[in-house]
């Protein structure tokens, strides 16, 4: 027992001796101004791996990087806990990234450790959810979660004749963004349809059997729903699913913010009216080029528009570069689309 | 008597001292292939990463030494979180004293698990099951999952962000933590009476161990340890939210019995546990500063564990056909 | 007389211990052979390897002429051996009848469960030795004598041609093994072959037709039992002479220690318990198993408290709720099933002798490893426990020495009262011989022994008093010169003499 | 009747919240939204009747989750390649008992507490799907869903069959000597190989069997929609736990029914629609079935503890 725990001592201080030289060796380029000609590496930071909107993000930032001959380093939490968005910012902050693009799930959460990596001289952008304004350069702002709410409420709203019930289903009760949209919508009902009653809110744990099982549930339980209205994009097809399956197509409407290629089907099959979103991989593509011109110190604040690639020139507000606006897609137009 | 040789043996072949070369292994591979991994800086991030997971781990080895298992220690620090949250903004409570009223909370809560388990018997897996559900729905109830609460004074963050003396500040709650329970489990007749319980309960209720006592010990302690990495939690995110340290029991519970820890009972130490927890946290920073896919830790993580389970099998395979017990029994369940 | 069964230099090791170094051993259709041999001496390891359950390192099996190559407990079972252990393997979930369908029903996964003849079958084989237990009853709701019969229920109906009864009796009444034996000699006259184990050396005299003895993993003797004695057989087995006269009473009872006053307990069926023990006494507490004597000392002890009555240690009254508090007040109680409740089998010597005295070896709750050696060290050369260390664990110990470190626990609480429950069960004899020794010194010491036995001439040999118990109450106090029949009479509740 | 006081007192508590239901909110009996909710139920419920054999055999399984959404997308991925579809499913159960077979020759080879083996397995193949899918959805070709049959009859199938496997096992597990074997090993293992049963291979054989129902259900699952998330089967694992213990059956093996299972599915199961047509906001739905299954298992323990004074 007690030659074990000497040998362990003698080990474990040897491989921190060992650690503290390579400590000394300097670490990343970041600390002496990157020459223009210099490869980048950019870490971008999705809400969740394994999550079709953010693999689409991820396929657009790609292409960028690409062009731009940029190394990207795609990473994010693979469980839902929103601790590990930070372990992964600290990760790269030793890692030695440039840039840091990061869409957040815990806006107060993760701005520490933002911070601390523009404390180390590591630029940050952020996009789809925005962190705290201090701790970023950039927000690439694909809509507000007040444009996104307030566009749900209203398509809603002309789907119902701005009047009648309707429910809600939100992939967590938790979730930042979820939370954020839900009040937009709510805060929009209150203010230009009091005819619109929204009669319950679920959650399907971003499952989308779950979905459909709420969905079915809510059915049966408020006969005089006209619409359900998913703040996620996992939320669309379950509950689209259920509409059908209780043979109420076109009866209840079925909208909210999802993926063309999820919900083509639905949407030819006339169950689902629509589904709201920007073009996912443009915003990847977006995120990257400003995290590039950012790092390159070609943005600057004060700017007033940025060209990004092919995609051409946008508007900057502020510190915040919009993408433009949601884009609904419906029967008309959701064949020219695959993401 | 040469037990010296024989000793030096078994020593050799102790889980620990493989955990350990496997954890050199894999510190000496990430240095070669990552980029800055075997920074002082890097250290002490997976310090601040991993203390909550640690520290649930450490609450976790004497429950899993008496053979019981606690699953809802992860669901307990999100409860802990929210109401450290509201003691602190809705009640007013200065951040010590609300830190105080979350500790009780979470005794009473470990407290609730004891008293299923140790009073009523019945089996830990089933009540913390229980429990887990329930008490991750509290935290989802009174905030409704929306409420979040933020903007701690800096003094308090200090405890999850900044370095103290050059090291970083939850750390030292982790040393101390780390401390005390190897005392408890190595150096006290408490950890005797866990094994005891662990190999045989009615063994230790007939040599007049106070089994009931003992059993309800750990669990309120490992509520207790829950309620401090909800504050440590909360310190390092500047946040407390409901779906605080989701899934975490699984890491914690890997971690132990990674460690060498029996998940039947009786086998098993905090020096153990410790290494168990490293190596996770190494495999996952390590992953991170080689740039690998994310989901490579999760699988080595499985891999390993099965491979550390074959490792102490194996041995005692052999040297079962030479004790009395020949064939490898099936493992039985835990109680 | 057809040869059911032989072996031809068999051997066994586990590790660097041979447990048989090349035993031959026979078995004949109709003949009840016995095995005998101290602890350790190769019986448990002979007869799992006839049943399939350990796998021979050399020699040869044959199975009524034909060799068998890798033997398993399902293929043996085919073969017609069944085997009665000495703790029931059955499944404590199920029921009597579900436990007798498995063993007698085919292996085949596939086949039909008929639940009507499967209770008819197991109602009729209890009632064939004589078991008044229900086919219905869960195996858990059983005492241990019951599920012992249930086991031989299990093997007679079987219908097996070779079977093996290890320590079959060890738990069961007079009435039963009178049954039981009765049973045996139907299965001999129908020319099964039994290999019977017992350390009871009457019953070998009373059933066995050939007797074998076992030492140090060698067969020493195989003779007709007409043709020895208890004498010549208990020198082949130690391989020396012992003598089986119990230890003198030396000591002159003192005061009232532990006295009982209509005490009882529901739980435990005992009820309306009067009894005084004094220092320097052993009392024996004599009975039939499910009597009450375990329930009795274990409501002494507090693991079922009394809920009528009262206790009086030294004139105090006391109360236990939990064992705790009766170790605390110096009540030791050394238990019945040393397996599973008197030493964990997995923790070493030092620390089994040693865990119910932490208070007071380990002040303050810190633990002293120099000190719980030296007290295990003194135990171990007080008691000649025969381990290679205070760090050996439980389960490298024989029975005897495992006895020992469960008696060491307790003589180091310097308890007022010791009670201990069937001290020498299944322990060989030189090792009982010495229990007795270390006994009857410990009441010289002034030590109050409650001791419960079913070995008779245990009790008679060793107790100063004999208390007869009968459902789960005192039937009467008897000298400690009477003679074996007036006990059994006690217990059987009979006026004439009982066998 | 005491013999199944605990399928019975489970059964009570569905019969109390259904008549609760009846009272409070009888729109929950409309006949359509009740058969998409049981056919929702009815792969959990193949799921919960492989769960209910393992515990019974004294083990536990918790990567039936991973397993589920392994399987859920290699089928899509076969069907979306236009296999037929009795090979996909064919395909599909082999998958899952391979699985299973990985898990059994861990616990029953080895001798590893299978807890932590599937502890590690659950993880392993969870991470292994996200790492080569990347969460893509599987999009399935027109015909798969409800096998081409129309929904009703798609919807009946599935129930039909969930209903046959439950009733089937529950009668196997009582009427065939392979049911009795794995009540045996459960309830002792080292005594059901004395009496001639071979622990290690029924063992191995539960585990795979595990595997192989949780590919039929993933398959039950698949044809349910047009599309497969990779992500499904996530916390099956602790639903149908919670499923078979607190229909009865003992964690620590040999004890309880599959009709024990059933009503504990068909209680928990309700749950969530019931707080939904009860007007109960989401937030307390975890609360209510955390405070089932300690409901459960406190009834249990008072009633032994009773029993035992």
């Amino acid at each position: 027992m007690k030659k074990t725990f000497s040998l362990l001592l003698a080990m474990t201080v040897a491989v921190f001796s060992g650690c503290k030289q390579s400590a000394e060796t300097p670490s990343g380029g970041n600390n002496t101004p990157a020459p223009a000609a210099k490869q980048l590496t950019i870490g971008f930071l999705p809400k969740s791996k394994g999550n079709a909107y953010f693999v689409s993000c991820a396929k657009g930032a790609q292409r960028a990087a690409d062009e731009l001959g940029d190394k990207l380093i795609v990473d994010g939490p693979t469980d839902p806990d929103p601790a590990r968005q930070n372990e992964i910012v600290e990760n790269w902050i030793t890692l030695g990234v440039d840039v840091i693009a990061a869409s957040c799930e815990n806006k107060e959460g993760i701005s520490t450790a933002l911070r601390k990596a523009q404390a180390k001289g590591i630029k940050v952008v952020t996009y789809d959810a925005d962190a705290l304004p201090d701790a970023r350069s950039f927000f690439v702002n694909q809509a507000t979660s007040q444009g996104i709410g307030y566009a749900l409420m209203d398509e809603a709203a002309r789907l119902c004749d701005t009047n009648g019930e309707f429910a809600v289903i939100t992939g967590s009760l938790t979730a930042g963004n979820q939370v954020a949209w839900r009040k937009y919508v709510e805060e929009r009902r209150a203010a230009a349809y009091s005819n619109m009653k929204c009669d319950a809110v679920e959650a399907c744990d971003d499952l989308k059997d779950k979905a459909q099982s709420e969905t079915t549930a809510l059915l049966s339980t408020y006969p005089n729903l006209k619409l359900i209205l998913s703040t996620t994009s996992l939320g669309v097809p379950g509950a689209a699913e259920a509409i059908k399956q209780a043979g109420k197509t076109g009866v209840v409407k079925n909208i909210g913010l999802g993926l063309p290629n999820e919900n083509k089907r639905y949407v030819h099959d006339g169950v689902t009216q629509g589904v709201i979103l920007w073009k996912t991989e443009d915003l990847g593509y977006l995120t990257v080029y400003a995290a590039d011109a950012v790092a390159k110190g070609a943005l600057k604040s004060g700017d007033k528009m940025f060209k990004a690639g092919s995609l051409g020139e946008f508007e900057i507000q502020g510190d915040n570069i919009m993408l433009g606006k949601p884009f609904t897609f419906n029967k008309d137009n959701i064949d020219q689309f695959d993401f | 008597m040469n037990t010296d040789k024989h000793g030096l043996k078994k020593n050799l072949l102790r889980h620990e001292t493989i955990l350990f070369v496997v954890l050199v292994a894999e510190w000496l591979f990430f240095d070669v292939i990552g980029h800055n991994f075997g920074t002082y800086d890097n250290t002490c991030d997976i310090l601040r990463h991993y203390c909550e997971i640690g520290l649930l781990a450490l609450a976790m080895t004497p429950i899993i030494l008496t053979g019981g298992i606690d699953l809802s220690v992860a669901s307990l620090l999100g409860l802990c979180a929210i109401l450290f949250g509201k003691f602190w903004r809705d009640a007013g409570m200065p951040i010590p004293l609300a830190a105080a009223c979350t500790i009780g909370v979470g005794a009473l809560a470990g407290g609730l698990n004891a008293t299923l388990i140790s009073w009523l018997r019945l089996p830990p897996l089933i009540v913390t099951l229980g429990t887990y559900s329930l008490f991750r729905g509290l935290a989802e109830a009174i905030t409704h999952g929306v409420d979040t609460f933020t903007d701690f004074p800096n003094s308090f963050l200090f405890l999850g962000q900044e370095r103290w003396l050059g090291i970083p500040a939850q750390a030292f709650v982790f040393i101390i933590a780390t401390i005390f329970f190897w005392l408890l489990v190595h150096r006290t007749t408490f950890g005797r009476s866990f094994r005891a319980i662990g190999f045989s309960p009615e063994g230790a209720h007939y040599a007049g161990i106070p089994l009931g006592r003992r059993v309800a010990m750990v669990y309120v302690l490992a509520g207790v340890v829950s309620a401090i990495a909800a504050i440590i939690y909360t310190a390092r995110l500047g946040q407390a939210k409901a779906d605080a340290g989701t899934g975490y029991e699984l890491f914690a519970i890997t971690a132990v019995v990674l460690g060498g820890t029996s998940i039947f009972g009786g086998v098993g130490s905090i020096h153990g546990t410790l290494l168990g927890v490293a190596a996770i946290a190494v495999l996952h920073s390590g992953i991170a500063h080689a740039v690998l896919p994310g989901e490579m830790a999760g699988m080595l993580t499985g891999l390993l564990l099965i491979l550390a389970l074959a490792g102490s099998i194996l041995p005692k395979m052999i040297s079962g056909l030479r004790a009395r017990k020949s064939a490898p029994r099936l493992a039985k369940q835990i109680p | 007389m057809k040869q059911l069964l032989q072996l031809s230099a068999v051997t066994k090791s586990f590790g660097a211990v041979q447990a048989l170094k090349g035993i031959s051993f026979d078995l004949q259709a109709g003949e009840v052979h016995a095995l005998l041999g101290e602890n350790g001496a190769g019986k448990s390891t002979l007869i799992k390897i006839i049943t399939g359950a350990h796998q021979p390192d050399g020699g040869t099996i044959e199975i009524t002429g034909v060799r068998a190559e890798k033997l398993s407990p399902a293929i043996a079972h085919k073969l017609g051996i069944a085997c009665i252990y000495q703790q029931p393997a059955l499944f404590p979930d199920l029921t009597v009848a579900e436990n007798i369908g498995l063993r007698l029903e085919s292996a085949n996964s596939l086949s039909r469960v008929d639940w009507n003849s499967r209770r008819n079958q197991a109602q009729k084989l209890l009632q064939r030795i004589g078991a008044d237990i229900s086919p219905d009853a869960e195996v858990r709701s059983l005492s241990m004598p019951e599920q012992q019969l249930v086991e031989i229920a299990c093997a007679l109906g079987a219908g097996a041609r070779i079977v093996i009864m290890d320590e079959p009796t060890a738990s069961l009444t007079q009435k039963e093994t009178q049954l039981l034996f009765a049973v045996v000699r139907d299965l001999r006259a129908s020319s099964v072959g039994i290999i019977y184990i017992s350390h009871r050396l009457e019953e070998i005299f009373q059933l066995a037709d050939r007797v074998t003895v076992l030492r140090d993993g060698e067969s020493v003797a195989t003779c007709p039992a007409k043709e020895t004695n208890e004498t010549a057989l208990i020198k082949l087995m130690v391989g020396r002479e012992i003598s089986q006269i119990f230890p003198p009473a030396e000591s002159a009872p003192g005061e009232i220690v532990l006295s009982l006053k209509n005490l009882g307990c529901t739980a435990g069926g005992v009820k309306n318990v009067s009894l005084d023990v004094r220092a320097g006494e052993i009392l024996g507490l004599a009975g039939l198993v499910g009597a009450g004597r375990t329930e009795l000392a274990r409501t002494i002890f507090g693991i079922t408290p009394a809920d009528i009555g009262e206790i009086f240690l030294r004139g105090e009254r006391i109360e236990n709720h939990s064992p705790q508090e009766a170790v605390a007040r110096g009540i030791a109680y050394v238990p019945e099933d040393r397996r599973r409740h008197g030493v964990i089998l997995e923790m070493p010597v030092a620390q089994n002798m040693t865990m119910a005295i932490h208070r007071r070896i380990f002040p303050g709750t810190w633990l002293r490893f120099g000190a719980e050696r030296a007290c295990a060290l003194d135990f171990i050369r007080q008691l000649d426990v025969r381990a290679y260390g205070p760090e050996a664990p439980g389960h490298s110990l024989s029975g005897g020495n495992q006895q020992k470190v469960s008696l060491a626990r307790w003589l180091a609480t310097e308890p007022k009262v010791l009670i201990l429950d069937e001290p020498t069960q299944g322990v060989d004899v030189g090792a009982k011989s010495e229990i007795h020794k270390i006994i009857r010194r410990l009441a010289k010491d002034g030590l109050a022994v409650l001791m419960i036995s079913s070995d008779l001439p245990e009790i008679l040999g060793m107790s100063d008093r004999i208390a007869v118990m009968r459902g789960g109450t005192i039937a009467a106090t008897l000298p400690g010169k009477s003679v074996a029949h007036e006990v059994m009479a006690v217990a059987l509740g009979q006026k004439r003499s009982g066998g | 009747m005491k013999k199944y006081f605990r399928e019975l007192s489970v059964a009570a508590a569905l019969g109390i919240l259904l008549l609760a239901l009846g009272i409070f909110a009888p729109s929950f009996f409309q006949p359509q939204p009740l058969l998409s909710l049981v056919t929702r139920e009815a792969p959990t419920l193949v799921v919960a009747c492989g769960m209910a054999l393992v515990i019974i055999c004294r083990q536990i399984d918790i990567s039936v989750g991973s397993m589920f959404a392994v399987c859920s997308v290699c089928a899509g991925l076969l069907a979306a390649m236009h296999w037929p579809l009795a090979l996909v499913l064919a395909a599909s159960v082999l998958i899952g008992a391979v699985f299973g077979a990985f898990n059994g020759a861990l616990v029953a080879g080895l001798g590893l507490p299978s807890i932590v083996v599937t502890l590690a397995t659950m993880v392993t193949w969870r991470e292994g799907l996200r790492w080569l899918r990347q969460g893509v959805w599987v999009d399935l070709p027109n015909d798969v869903q409800w096998f081409g049959l129309p929904q009703m009859a798609g919807q009946w199938t599935l129930v039909l069959v969930a209903l046959t496997i439950l009733i089937l096992l529950a009668l196997a597990m009582k009427h065939f000597s392979v049911g009795r074997f794995i009540y045996a090993v459960g309830s002792d293992a080292e005594a059901a190989r004395l009496a001639g049963i071979r622990p290690r291979l029924l063992t191995f054989g539960v585990f795979v069997f595990m595997g192989a129902l949780t590919g039929l259900a993933a398959m039950m699952n698949t044809i349910q929609s047009p599309q497969v998330d990779p992500n499904s089967g996530t916390g099956l694992e602790l639903k149908t736990i919670a499923a078979v213990v607190v229909g009865g059956v003992a964690i620590s093996g040999g004890r309880g029914t599959l009709w024990g299972v059933f009503a504990g599915l068909l209680l928990l199961a309700c749950i969530s629609p019931a707080l939904t047509h009860l007007h109960v906001e989401a937030f307390w739905g975890k609360v209510i079935q955390g405070a089932i299954i300690l409901l459960a298992v406190v009834a249990d323990g008072l009633r032994t503890r009773k029993q035992r004074n």
